[in-house]
């Protein structure tokens, strides 16, 4: 990294050329941008169904929620005018809904198709329909780790992106976010933080190919059309069978005999790496779907609640004084009935609107989540705020007839930014734990079933602890006590890269909150 | 004042059987990609009753040096097996935690920098000073406040009793130091190290405070080792002074033949560099670049790359403390000097004497 | 900017740029509970003349900052006017005041806090630009440039960040950014204060080729004299939100006429061990400024202290122990009670203060008192001990009291160049303070 | 201030943050889509039956005009703040709302304590411990026994441990150590904690009087019983507690203050057991106080899976019922005890931490 200026280009560059922005910085230098971009491409080019699907599931998910609150908040005034978004609603989301029919059909590298794991055996014993016929479970273990993999690798160059621009396109040889990369560079506890995420967010956006089975065929519509199967019957045939009646008879109940545990396989010659629900249904399948719905809408309810606490924050500590206070209030009163209680009560009464529909349920209790998560991230970064308010660069800023606005933006929110972040980590904990309890509760709150939820799968397999059916209750939970104690890693993580010095947390319990 | 005449002769008797004895200190700090020595190779004393200054620029190792003293360098800081510090003729270097406990207190005391953070917010005055005498006398219970309350009044607080009951925080900025100093003195130490105890306050707060260590002195016959960055405090307080930068000792002299005559080309630019009563159209000299990080061996001249007289060889022989000046006792680590010798005889005279400090070490 | 230096007419030399009166900032004070307000800075008046360094000293908490504050719109004044060039700046607002912001500007005390550090030097300097949308781009980059070069820093360190200076580089890219607008008048609150000396003395040089070259005003905020002589013209001195003298820099500094003024420059160590100078210790610590006394603000702690006339004749140290201990009721009457002592106050049953008379002993010890102090001074112990030291001090006010205690002074002129100081002895009535001052020293 | 004026601004404080909370909560129940009366009455009600529960519940007056939604809230409010709680609607129909909250007390408050004295009794030391050992594996060990603590959900604990403890599981001999209990249920036991000492027995009025004497028998059953979900219900508060101790000691024992007792000679033990000890406490505070928000919310898992009928059972089934009556009187409550609890708190802090003057606190 060294000096990219001589004193006098310096002084040519800035005072003479117009254009200064990154794209003329790299059509100088193009080479290092294209050793990078290109296998960005590739990258993001062989599953590019797969990233679009999520994409376009998010925006959907997202269209359709925000117009039904609008709708909703609408039809107080006008009913006509609920039906104009109403009818803006069902054209948006039936074009995204055709440009996500498109990308399903479009191939990927790692999909089930092409390395299939569900097949029968021959009666001759050899394997039919797998990838290179290999076993089942050999089949779904190599497809697992081939996206697991391509994820991490992926994820990676995304960071090397960042480090080319960093090496070649950038006209500092140092930032302060160097330091912060530095640091996490040396933070084993972060980093584990960081795969751990990574390793869920993947789970969220692969999980249809992750796991051995699909979450239609398996659990939502295990009588439907697609959802037939083959396998090798005791009398040595090979027969078809809805997947539903396959799961009939591949319960785990507990008895030594009606038990499907761990990495085994069942009557029907599927491979279950988690063993199978109650109800016969694949775990790990059922626990891949809860993963996408989870990191949806926890990720949904943590950003909702930063911005408003981002927001609230920097009025609060800027102005101070009243608005200050009337903040403090408001805050408090959310706070002052206790979360999960509120939780409960805003769940049971919205469950049965039709906003309580979109996302399986999963869009209003992200905006609940957001509604009871602010207040603890607002208490927390209100500090912080209020110690950026006070500084002389602060003053400094206001004596040049800087806006407040400008000054919020640009000298007090990077500042608070990091610990948001910090804190939001922290409580997406709280989230994720909550909304799995919902779920656990079950009687309409949480997400709505078919659609797999962690929390169900706990309840489902409760009365099993103590008999061969463990895993029911135990993996599920242990995916959660893995996510949350990486999140919380990840905040750890980030606290200590952006201030070594301070070893203190305070605020952290504030943040935590949930505890459900 | 403090400096009359008969002082100054009972400071060069207390010299000869100094109360404590430096000598080459290196204090070194191991961090992830480089060793600071903070302090390298210093060697001084501290003779009985006499106030002893070292002084020098942030960074320069003064408060490294005045914690090495008292044994409170903590990992990933290490005093050198070479180092000596002699106190009262017993070896301080050598000595568990656990004796090194009964040296502090009721041997050294340390007043520190900032009043505020040096008392326990939590206890009140009077609990931090019974404190100190149960540790380092067994005085007790009713005698304890007593001789609390005596003590708090002898460094100038007026309605003591009460005043024990208070808490740090009640107490103004000033008050605080003297609660310290009541403090330090409850431990009925010989010695006393004060690290820059008047920077944190107002002038007028820090010439009581000043008054008050020259008085104590006197009464109780303590020996001072007085840091600070204020030449202006140095010159009001010290008998002796020694001048840090980058982690050695560049000059040591008496305080009036530091300051009428110095000799070190730093001392020389500090003293220059002082506003002071300099008028404006004379202008103020600066000395150009920064002070550096100590983290290479000394095998050169710390102060030759912002040195105005500095010759080649300055950057190749770590310069040696030589006689400079009228008065005995005063030196400076410059090659210089000494100014009667010719260039190449004073480079040839620091490196013998280099060597022979080798020697005797191996 | 070469010929800014030309355009600075000898005309203008005596023009009066910034001119303050009766300015108060009081903190706090209203609402139901509050306590009484914070007088940061209580009744100031004064004039900077264009092109000259005014310097204003005082020990912290005297309300020297928070008057350059106030004088840069940064705070609501809470009395009193700010006349900058004819306008007074405290009835400013919105466009205007944004527009005034261009001429004066300030230079901050901690390096480290007074930059955004998330912001290269290029964008820090250029911030005030942006923020009044000064020319082109390409034109306040170059205007940067310009000024990186005349606080003396290459061009290299636009794209660098502040973490990456050390503290003289990093005040100097505070200067530069209080240039950026061409202001003529500049705060400077403690600008070296938090750097070594070595480096100091680079500051300060810089801050004077800059006023030469660009023709600014400063006003000098500052609690080290040395630094404040140097380069001041003239120097207010501050004493609890009051100016208590200002004057001819030099002047001030040799010849000092307020006691407060005489004792803070005694108390300066000098770096010349050969000097002995006589020093006048102010004895305790300067009352909150929320408290501040009723007459002059230094009557707690002043040397020179008038006596009333019915004790004139009383012994010096009996003087200074009546007046010792008149702070210690002073401080025991701040004490609140708690709701339990309330009541045994009301039983009789109060002891906690019964240890005044420890420290009435230890106040008069040695000194012989005459009786009729002797009894105002028990009548006084007895209203402490029975929990009422609010009595007390109004009592031994009411004993004790003399002009200092009653009334706040006038401005004296005490020199011909038109010095003046704020302190009864200047009047034609009583003694004045040098005299009084001289031989409390030789009895000490 | 003092401490009287200080409550009561405080409590003055509280009242719109009450009001908030309460409004928001009627809110919520009345302005969304609940349906109380189809509720109560099942699919087959008559337009009559319906009609006349709905002028029963206020929903509309007696000309079957609809109540205008503010009269309804002030009616709500005013009700709750004068604490006359109503019948309850759906789970007792007309039941006092008081009587069922009375009766689902004591479950609830023995096991609220039990996990508040398990979770300090634990996490506070083992945080301390992991503080006073910081980066060893001993610490590693401490502070990684917290994560998980804090990473694990209520409700899954309870699962898993429920099922472990139940005939056939690892930890079955639990029912059967020293007495056979049940782990599920509300303890019967709960009914003879204490005998009743009347001590007045005959005298009018002092008659009722009376001193608890406990009984060790029942006393020991039950606290068996409810260990198990007491130590789920602790467990993140336990996780939080060993997390915020660690930090609190490092930061307390590398402060000024601790490196001054040390210059006084103060033992390392002493140092930690005076000078770090208090200092560690203060940020605990909140920790602790903010158990009782866990608590709430986490025993309704709790007291789900381990079928205790407390009061988290009963707002459960009240919000799912939904019994309106009784889910705002247990909301009111909720958000009384919260704020008093805030208000101990900050007045705790006073006691605790001498730096904090009364008001100054937010």
């Amino acid at each position: 990294m060294s000096d990219r200026h001589s004193t006098e280009s310096i002084r040519e560059e800035l005072t003479h050329r117009d254009n200064l922005s990154l794209t003329a910085r790299i059509a100088e230098n193009p080479e290092p941008f294209v050793w990078w971009a290109v296998p960005m491409f590739v990258l993001l080019a062989v599953e590019f169904a797969t990233w679009g699907g999520i994409l376009v599931g998010m925006l959907d998910a997202l269209v359709l929620g925000v117009t039904a609150l609008i709708d909703i908040v609408v039809g107080y005034v006008s009913p006509g005018l609920a039906q104009v978004v109403t009818d803006f609603q069902a054209g948006v989301v039936g074009m995204l809904r055709s440009v996500g029919g498109t990308l399903g059909e479009l191939p990927t590298l790692f999909s089930r198709e092409v390395i299939p794991n569900q097949g029968h055996q021959t009666p001759n014993g050899a394997w039919q329909g797998t990838f290179l016929g290999l076993q089942p479970a050999v089949a779904w273990a190599l497809r697992f780790t081939l996206i697991m993999a391509y994820a991490l690798f992926t994820a990676y160059w995304a960071f090397r992106g960042w480090l080319v621009y960093r090496d070649h396109y950038r006209e500092s040889d140092w930032t302060p976010t160097d330091d912060i990369v530095n640091n996490l560079r040396g933070h084993r506890w972060g980093q584990f933080g960081i795969i751990v995420l990574v390793v869920f967010l993947t789970m969220a956006t692969f999980g249809s190919a992750l796991a051995p089975s699909t979450v239609s065929q398996n659990i939502q519509s295990p009588y439907g059309e697609e959802s037939q199967i083959q396998y090798l019957s005791e009398e040595g045939t090979v027969e078809t069978v809805f997947a539903g009646d396959a799961n009939f008879n591949s319960k785990s109940k507990g008895a030594v005999d009606t038990n499907v545990g761990v990495m085994t396989y069942d009557d029907y010659g599927r491979f279950h790496p988690f063993g199978t629900l109650p109800n016969g249904r694949d775990l790990f399948t059922f626990m891949m779907g809860g993963a996408r719905i989870t990191m949806i809408v926890s990720g949904m309810a943590i950003t909702g609640a930063a911005v408003v606490a981002m927001t609230l924050s920097m009025l609060s500590a800027y102005y101070s004084g009243s608005l200050d206070l009337g903040i403090l209030t408001v805050a408090d009163g959310v706070v002052s009935v206790p979360q999960l209680l509120l939780l409960i009560m805003m769940s049971a009464v919205f469950a049965n609107t039709w906003l309580g529909a979109v996302l399986d349920g999963g869009f209003l209790l992200a905006l609940i989540f957001a509604f009871t998560t602010w207040p603890f991230l607002w208490r927390a970064v209100r500090g912080p705020a209020l110690q950026v308010a006070q500084e002389d660069w602060v003053r400094a800023a206001e004596s040049y007839g800087q806006r407040p606005r400008n000054i919020m933006q640009k000298h007090m929110l990077p500042y608070v930014l990091g610990y948001l972040l910090v804190y939001a980590s922290m409580s997406v904990g709280g989230i994720i734990i909550s909304l799995s309890a919902l779920s656990f509760l079950g009687n309409g709150l949480g997400i709505s079933p078919p659609t797999p939820a962690w929390g169900r799968a706990i309840s489902a397999g409760q009365s099993y602890v103590s008999s061969p059916s463990w895993h029911i209750s135990l993996i599920p939970g242990l995916m959660i006590v893995l996510l949350v104690t990486g999140m919380n890693a990840l905040g750890d993580g980030i606290r200590d890269a952006i201030d070594p010095e301070v070893e203190t947390g305070e605020g952290e319990e504030a943040a935590a909150g949930g505890g459900a | 004042m403090a400096r009359s005449q008969s002082a100054s002769t009972d400071a060069t008797d207390g010299r000869e059987d100094p109360i404590l004895s430096v000598r080459d200190l290196q204090t070194v700090f191991y961090t992830d990609d480089e060793t600071i020595r903070a302090v390298d190779s210093v060697s001084f004393d501290v003779g009985r009753g006499e106030t002893v200054g070292i002084v020098g620029e942030s960074g320069s190792g003064k408060s490294v040096t005045a914690r090495s003293i008292m044994g409170l360098i903590e990992s990933p800081g290490k005093v050198l097996p070479e180092s000596s510090i002699s106190f009262d003729g017993q070896e301080l270097t050598d000595l568990s935690e656990k004796q090194y406990q009964s040296i502090r207190g009721s041997g050294i005391g340390m007043v520190f920098q900032d009043p505020q953070q040096s008392l326990n917010p939590v206890y009140t005055v009077g609990n931090q000073i019974r404190e100190s005498l149960a540790v380092n006398r067994d005085i007790t219970g009713e005698e304890a406040t007593e001789e609390a309350t005596r003590l708090l009044r002898a460094v100038g607080i007026p309605d003591a009793k009460r005043r024990l009951d208070e808490y740090p925080h009640e107490f103004s900025g000033g008050m605080r130091q003297r609660a310290v100093i009541a403090m330090m003195l409850a431990c009925d130490p010989d010695f006393l190290i004060c690290d820059e105890p008047t920077t944190a306050l107002d002038v007028t707060i820090q010439a009581q405070i000043l008054d008050l260590l020259k008085e104590l002195q006197e009464e109780r016959g303590l020996s001072i080792l007085f840091i600070t960055h204020d030449m202006g405090v140095i010159a009001d307080i010290a008998d002796r002074v020694n001048v840090m930068y980058a982690g050695q000792i560049v000059e040591k002299a008496p305080v009036e033949e530091l300051f009428g005559n110095p000799h070190h080309p730093y001392t020389r630019a500090l003293l220059r560099s002082i506003p002071g009563e300099h008028s404006r159209a004379d202008g103020l000299e600066t000395i150009e670049g920064q002070v550096p990080t100590p983290n290479e061996p000394a095998d050169h001249c710390r102060f030759a790359p912002r040195c105005p007289k500095a010759f080649d060889d300055c950057e190749e022989v770590p310069p040696q403390h030589v006689a400079v000046g009228d008065a005995e006792d005063h030196t400076a680590a410059c090659l210089l000097y000494p100014d009667d010798l010719s260039e190449t005889a004073r480079v040839e005279k620091h490196v013998e004497i280099a060597n022979e400090s080798t020697e005797e070490h191996s | 900017m070469s010929n800014a230096v030309e355009q600075s007419a000898p005309a203008e030399e005596s023009e009066v740029l910034v001119e303050v009166e009766g300015l108060k900032k009081y903190y706090g004070g209203d609402g139901m509970f509050a306590d009484p307000p914070v007088k940061a800075v209580d009744g100031v008046s004064f004039e900077i003349e264009r092109g000259e360094t005014v310097g204003l000293v005082g020990e912290s908490g005297c309300g020297k900052s928070t008057l350059g504050r106030t004088m840069l719109a940064l705070e609501n004044a809470t009395e009193g006017s700010i006349r900058y060039d004819g306008t007074d700046i405290t009835t400013l607002s919105g466009k205007d005041l944004k527009e005034w912001r261009k001429n004066a500007q300030m230079v901050f005390q901690d390096p480290e806090s007074s930059l955004n550090d998330r912001m290269t030097v290029g964008e820090i300097i250029r911030e005030p630009l942006d923020a009044h949308d000064w020319k082109t781009m390409n034109d306040r980059r170059e205007r940067v440039l310009d000024l990186l070069s005349a606080v003396g820093l290459p061009d290299k360190h636009y794209f660098r960040y502040p973490h990456q200076f050390s503290g003289g580089q990093r005040q100097r890219i505070g200067i530069a950014r209080a240039l950026a607008l061409e202001p003529d008048f500049l705060v400077l609150d403690e600008p070296v204060s938090a750097l070594d000396v070595s480096v100091q003395a680079k500051i300060i040089k810089l801050l004077e080729d800059l006023q030469e070259e660009f023709n600014l005003t400063y006003l000098l905020i500052a609690h080290d004299l040395s630094v404040v002589r140097y380069i001041s013209d003239r120097v207010a001195v501050m004493y609890l939100g009051k100016i208590m003298e200002m004057g001819e820099a030099e002047e001030l500094f040799t010849d000092a006429s307020n006691p407060y003024t005489q004792s803070l420059l005694s108390a300066i160590p000098e770096p010349d061990p050969t000097k002995t100078s006589r020093r006048i210790t102010l004895s305790g610590t300067p009352p909150s400024p929320s408290d501040a006394p009723a007459g002059c603000n230094l009557s707690t702690r002043c040397p020179a202290k008038i006596k009333p006339e019915s004790y004139a004749d009383l012994d010096e140290d009996l003087w200074e122990g009546i007046e010792r201990f008149r702070e210690v009721v002073r401080e025991r009457a701040r004490i609140a009670l708690s709701t339990g002592d309330r009541v045994r106050r009301q039983f009789d049953r109060f002891d906690r203060f019964d240890d005044i008379e420890e420290s009435r002993a230890d106040t008069f010890d040695g000194i012989e008192v005459p009786e009729r102090v002797d009894e105002e001074i028990q009548t006084a112990v007895e209203m402490v001990k029975r929990g009422r030291p609010t009595e007390a001090q109004e009592h031994l006010y009411e004993e004790f009291a003399s002009v200092c205690d009653d009334e706040p002074p006038e401005m004296y002129e005490v020199s011909a160049s038109g010095r003046y100081s704020y302190c009864h002895r200047h009047s034609d009535e009583y003694e004045d303070v040098d005299p009084v001052l001289t031989r409390r020293a030789d009895s000490d | 201030m003092n401490r009287g004026v200080y409550i009561l601004k405080r409590l003055g404080l509280a009242i719109p943050v009450m009001i908030f909370g309460i409004t928001m909560s009627f809110l919520i129940l009345y302005l969304g889509p609940i349906d109380p009366v189809g509720s109560i009455l099942g699919r087959q009600a008559t337009p009559a039956d319906i009609r006349q529960l709905r002028m029963a519940l206020n929903y509309i007056d007696s000309a079957g005009n609809p109540v205008p939604l503010w009269e309804q809230y002030f009616r709500v409010v005013s009700d709750l703040f004068l604490l006359d709680f109503g019948d309850s609607w759906v789970i007792q129909r007309e039941t006092p709302v008081t009587t069922l909250i009375i009766n689902r007390m004591p479950a609830t408050l023995w096991l609220g304590f039990w996990s508040v004295v398990i979770a300090l009794g634990v996490g506070v030391p083992v945080g301390l411990y992991a503080g006073l050992r910081a980066n060893t594996f001993r610490d590693y060990a401490s502070s990684g026994f917290g994560i998980i603590w804090r990473a694990m959900p209520n409700f899954w604990l309870a699962v898993i441990i429920s099922g472990l403890i139940t005939a056939g599981g690892a930890l079955s001999f639990y029912r059967t150590a020293i007495v056979e209990t049940q782990v599920t249920g509300t303890p019967d036991a709960l009914g003879n904690l204490f005998t009743n000492v009347e001590i007045f027995s005959g005298i009018p009025y002092l008659e009722l009087l009376f001193i608890p004497v406990p009984n060790p028998g029942p006393m020991f059953v039950a606290f068996k019983w409810i260990l198990p979900a007491a130590l789920v219900l602790g467990s993140s508060s336990m996780g939080n507690e060993v997390r915020i101790g660690r930090t609190a000691v490092l930061e307390s024992i590398n402060s000024k203050y601790v490196e001054t007792a040390k210059a006084k000679g103060v033992s390392p033990r002493r140092i930690i057991a005076k000078h770090v000890g208090r200092n560690a406490i203060i940020p605990l505070l909140p920790v602790v106080m903010g158990e009782f928000y866990l608590l709430i919310g986490g025993s309704v898992l709790v007291e789900s899976v381990f079928g205790i009928n407390g009061l988290g059972n009963l707002f459960f089934s009240a919000v799912l019922g939904p019994d309106i009556p009784l889910v705002m009187a247990l909301v009111f409550i909720f958000i009384v005890i919260q704020i008093l609890f805030n208000i101990s708190q900050d007045l705790l802090y006073t006691y605790i931490d001498p730096r904090i003057s009364l008001g100054e606190s937010e």
